[in-house]
């Protein structure tokens, strides 16, 4: 395997850059609000962020399943189950743990520490883009009749499995919808709103 | 060309996103939200002219109606809190507001 | 009847259009069930009446919609301005405009266009009028609003 | 002879430009303006001006017809559906009793 590739600053990686620094503000945004509303709407606006970075990335099936997913149903998801609790999150006291942040430190740098081994960002003689996957590439078309590939072995290769997980899925979703009482014309009950926190603060 | 558009489009984003995180009331950021995805859609676009293959349109049109059932639904269920259809016609249905959704 | 094959041959065109396969024929059996199972689902859910799918409003559309793009244009210019302006003068007012559409459809094409306009934005659609926010004072224009619902009024024909 | 491909170039160019500026007007707008209704006019902006010269741009420099459609696509459900997510969403807060802001001195009072 010869390693002539040399990562170069292009347009697409500062636009990738851009977009994970965004993926970053929204995260703490989201974590620093307590304000339930707004944190839904971040969560939908950061699924709409990561669902393009996918793009970026070339993962579009994934992008399809995030846009769907997470900007999509899940937003609704959660301000269904909002309707049914207090719009506030409660205050945190928050104490300190030295002991928990230690650990998360020394983990997240041995992380930082694996990613040097990891093939540079585009390589293709990565692994992941040498090995099995291009038996595939080269094997779909005459397997199988769909021209997609990703279709392909997902529909057909490991088609079972497929069918389970969707069917896991589906359960799941009925299962939330049940609760969220959305089946009855008055929906859920609200609980009432208990203001916690300063009430002059607007939201 | 298309860097210069896609750049546009990313730091508008970044506004939106401001006006998302300030409020400060609820129909603001359903706002922000809305005009977020529209940018989406746009940046999916520029995106594809960018790195050369715009095949991938199909999901900044996916996007495009996403975004819209989105904004509908989610201003739906705060109206009438719930998705179920009244078969009387929506009016039936008396809007219920909460004393948090006027701010 | 009518509705329903133009249905069908509208879905259909918008599959070929979007898959961009022609000539195969697993993937184009696919396509004419999924249009047949949408066709059936419009149909059984009584969508395809005249208001679900209007038909003699088409004629004269293409006229006006080039005359709105040319408004849109103008209108979008002036909210720049106050946009980008060091102080922005901004003197939002509200106004009614009578909606003399004789039809719903009518009625929406016009509200929709009075919002598809910046600067001014449709807030509450009655039976006869329409309540618009306008951004400024000069943009609450109740003349061209006028103007607007008149052309609007021209092309709507009455349900086919 | 005239050159096809640099009319093109200078064409889409102009899109771009005149489209990014008005994506990026809109917002700005978005975060100056001092209450909701007012901010919904500035995300019109973005919406009509901005989105449809910048899918004019790329539909421009298409390779291919189906690029040229699906962007025709995109751009329709873009000039349909916008105008009534703005709506939906100016009648909700409307509905709900937020109080725009009006008159040149930017007073919250009752409308109507």
């Amino acid at each position: 395997m010869n390693n002539d590739f040399v990562p170069t600053l292009t347009p697409i990686v500062l636009l990738d850059l851009s977009l994970l620094t965004m993926l970053i503000f929204v995260a703490f945004t989201m974590l620093k609000s307590r304000h339930l509303f707004a944190v839904a709407m971040l969560s939908g606006i950061y699924s709409l962020l990561s669902a393009a970075f996918f793009v970026s990335l070339d993962a579009v099936d994934v992008a399809f399943t995030e846009a769907a997913v997470g900007a999509g149903i899940s937003s609704v998801l959660m301000l269904g189950a909002m309707l049914l609790t207090s719009r506030r999150e409660k205050p945190v006291i928050s104490n300190r743990a030295p002991v928990a942040l230690a650990v998360v430190f020394a983990v997240g740098s041995v992380l930082f520490y694996a990613t040097i081994d990891m093939p540079a960002f585009g390589d293709p003689n990565a692994p992941a883009n040498v090995s099995i996957g291009q038996e595939y590439v080269e094997r779909t078309p005459d397997e199988i009749a769909v021209p997609n590939i990703v279709t392909a072995v997902l529909a057909s290769y490991r088609g079972f499995d497929t069918l389970g997980e969707t069917m896991v899925i589906f359960t799941a979703g009925v299962a939330v919808m049940l609760l969220l009482g959305a089946g009855s014309v008055r929906g859920g009950k609200p609980v009432d709103d208990v203001p916690v926190g300063d009430p002059k603060d607007g939201e | 060309m298309f860097g210069a558009a896609t750049a546009a489009i990313v730091i508008a984003m970044a506004l939106a996103l401001i006006r998302a995180c300030a409020g400060p009331s609820l129909y603001d950021r359903v706002l922000a939200g809305n005009s977020f995805g529209t940018k989406t859609v746009l940046l999916l676009g520029s995106m594809g002219f960018l790195s050369g293959r715009p095949d991938f349109l199909d999901i900044a049109l996916l996007y495009a109606l996403i975004n819209f059932v989105g904004t509908i639904a989610i201003l739906k269920f705060f109206r009438y809190r719930t998705f179920a259809v009244s078969m009387d016609g929506a009016a039936a249905v008396k809007p219920v507001f909460g004393e948090g959704d006027r701010q | 009847m009518q509705r329903i094959i133009i249905l069908g041959f509208a879905l259909a065109a918008l599959w070929l259009l979007l898959s961009g396969y022609f000539d195969e024929p697993l993937l184009l059996g696919f396509g004419a069930a999924s249009v047949i199972l949408c066709v059936w689902l419009a149909h059984r859910a009584g969508m395809l009446d005249p208001e679900g799918a209007p038909g003699g409003v088409f004629l004269g559309i293409f006229g006006y919609l080039l005359w709105l793009v040319i408004e849109i244009g103008k209108a979008n210019l002036a909210v720049a301005r106050q946009a980008l302006a060091v102080e922005p003068k901004l003197s939002p007012k509200m106004i009614r405009v009578p909606a003399k559409q004789t039809t719903g459809v009518g009625r929406v094409i016009f509200a929709n266009s009075i919002t598809l306009t910046p600067g001014t934005v449709s807030v509450d659609l009655g039976d006869d009028s329409v309540l618009v926010h306008a951004l400024t004072q000069d943009l609450a224009d109740e003349a061209a609003l006028a103007d607007m619902g008149d052309r609007v009024v021209k092309i709507e024909r009455r349900p086919v | 002879m005239i050159d096809l491909g640099l009319i093109r170039d200078v064409l889409s160019w102009a899109a771009f430009l005149t489209g990014g500026a008005f994506v990026l007007t809109g917002s700005i707008g978005m975060v100056r303006f001092p209450d909701f209704f007012t901010r919904m006019h500035a995300a019109g902006v973005t919406d009509t001006a901005g989105a449809e010269l910048i899918l004019i741009g790329m539909a421009l420099q298409a390779p291919n017809w189906i690029t040229v459609v699906k962007l025709g696509f995109v751009g329709a459900f873009l000039f349909f559906t916008s105008p009534v997510a703005t709506h939906a969403i100016a009648h909700a807060a409307w509905v709900v009793g937020l109080k725009p802001m009006l008159g040149p001195e930017l007073e919250r009072e009752d409308a109507e």
